[in-house]
């Protein structure tokens, strides 16, 4: 599958060719003859979306999610330059500015390990043009090698084959790098309608005003969908964009079901 | 007790047998000398070797490569060498491959999540072809979330040429610390 | 035309690195020098090494044997030597040889690689020791990859005190094919 992009030259993108999305960001900046800075981001960024389209998710789960929170990044940060400059510095302004850096921080990163690899490649092959000597041990010190004890029964060597044969644990998927503890849905379910029953109704913003952890922003985002779908709280927005409002419509909602909301994400 | 010269001989007798470096314990250990001495004389042979023939070296040369000395052709003489013995090597690593080696070498001990976050793309399939090759190792597994912790073998310093990670280039300057990026 | 002794810097490269004797005309094809020349050389070699540290001779020598010219350690170093070999082959096989050897009695013929996959380690230098102990052999080379093939020997049945190998008590049924793991 191969995407066409816009640019001043007409090149086609191997999915196949990128491994993961710094790869990917680093490879267009670098078409584009730019250094890694924000306006580089900016220029790339309707390059890399029109990539993460045409990303099969089902093929490639593993590196799918990651460019999608690349892309997430990128299409913030093209909004924010895309709003006046106001003095006003909320919560959201800080989250992105944090996002930002923390995708230049490991688009760097990348390019530096990158670069060294080169250096791995280079240093691997010189050092395979060399020769050591090998020679095998002379035959009259060889039979110097003390005598082999060997003290193994026909048994032993058999419980030693079924050990190494046995399935190995299964290495975990390598989900320490999402770096949040895991956040229950049901727990934060739990928080929003304590504080919905008490006020009846809040804005989305306002419900989220306590948050600070982009995983627990999302586990309460799903939780108002949650909440939606078994009828405990109506949403309305005026337009695209504007406050979503949230209120708390079933003071006698099954208990049961409240209860259980969110035990499908665990696990 | 026997002369530095008798000292240096055996010396290149235990290194001509050898197929593998050998440690300078190792050294001292075969020859029950003390171990500074054996460094000595040692790095006195690889002086000789390296300013014989009137400066321009002999056929050979010490190294010390991957914690161990060892002998191995002067690299002057590689061209000749190649004609005569064929040089069994392993298949070249992927990029893949070598960036996250790099990244191992650097970050160690380092879990695979964590070289799957600074590399973006799951790690676990070129994290086993680099034990495979004896590359990478598992170090241990960390107390707090049971993941593997990996770390590079004497055997990639080995194949780098080189004797020590301290001898790796460094990072480029504007790498960000790992702590506050993960 | 080179020097002399750059020619005879040239002859040490080919004799460090070569297992077996080389004669003088496979020495001079290499280098693509007369032959009169290199024998001149190697002669000149050969004292030089007998003489140098102060007469005692450096600790390998050059000897002529069947035909070719080949370095071999020096006598007078026998003991050094002999201490390194027993230091370094312990009599007793370890944990990681015996688990390389119950995988390739099981699966045998079977590649370096196959092993390493089943084992999670590298295996090189485990698989050197079978060998040198007689326990393992090269079978034959894989046609497709040119991969080594090995299999266990005779001794191993007569260590284990069993006439085949299909006296060894089946593996479980769990098994994965060959095919899966590699």
């Amino acid at each position: 599958m191969a995407v066409q992009l816009e640019s001043e030259v007409d090149f086609q993108l191997q999915l196949d060719n990128f491994e993961g999305p710094f790869d990917l960001l680093l490879n267009l900046i670098g078409r584009h003859e730019m250094e890694i800075t924000q306006v580089a981001l900016a220029k790339v960024t309707n390059e890399f979306l029109k990539y993460v389209k045409g990303l099969d998710a089902k093929k490639e789960i593993d590196s799918a999610s990651e460019f999608l929170v690349v892309a997430a990044t990128l299409l913030d940060m093209k909004l924010a330059s895309l709003l006046p400059q106001g003095e006003v510095v909320d919560s959201e302004d800080v989250s992105l500015l944090e996002a930002r850096d923390l995708l230049f921080a490991r688009l760097l990163q990348y390019r530096a390990f990158k670069e060294v690899a080169s250096w791995f490649h280079s240093a691997l092959d010189a050092e395979s043009e060399r020769y050591p000597r090998t020679v095998r041990l002379e035959e009259p010190y060889r039979n110097l090698r003390p005598e082999l004890e060997w003290t193994t029964t026909t048994e032993e060597l058999h419980d030693i084959a079924k050990a190494v044969f046995a399935p190995k644990q299964v290495p975990e998927v390598g989900i320490s790098h999402l770096h949040a503890p895991k956040v229950s849905i049901r727990e934060q379910v739990g928080i929003m309608v304590k504080r919905l029953k008490q006020a009846g109704k809040m804005t989305f913003r306002q419900l989220i005003g306590d948050v600070s952890d982009r995983a627990e922003f999302v586990a309460r985002f799903l939780g108002i969908l949650e909440l939606y779908r078994i009828g405990a709280v109506g949403l309305k927005q005026e337009e695209s964009f504007s406050e979503i409002d949230i209120q708390w419509q079933s003071k006698d909602v099954d208990q049961d079901q409240l209860a259980k909301l969110g035990a499908d994400y665990e696990n | 007790m026997k002369t530095d010269l008798s000292m240096r001989a055996a010396l290149e007798a235990l290194l001509t047998v050898s197929e593998t470096p050998l440690s300078i314990v190792t050294l001292a250990g075969a020859l029950e000398a003390p171990i500074n001495e054996v460094r000595k004389e040692i790095e006195a042979l690889q002086a000789d070797y390296d300013s014989a023939h009137e400066g321009q070296g002999r056929g050979f040369q010490l190294r010390e490569v991957g914690g161990g000395w060892r002998l191995y052709v002067r690299q002057t003489h590689d061209w000749g060498v190649r004609q005569l013995v064929v040089n069994e090597n392993p298949a070249k690593l992927s990029q893949a491959a070598l960036e996250t080696l790099s990244v191992i070498a650097y970050r160690q001990p380092i879990s695979r999540g964590q070289i799957s976050s600074i590399r973006g793309v799951n790690v676990d399939s070129v994290v086993r072809t680099l034990i495979s090759r004896g590359l990478v190792v598992e170090l241990f597994q960390d107390q707090d979330s049971g993941a593997s912790m990996f770390g590079t073998t004497d055997l990639l310093l080995e194949q780098l040429g080189i004797n020590s990670l301290e001898e790796l280039p460094a990072v480029s300057p504007h790498l960000p610390d790992q702590d506050n990026i993960d």
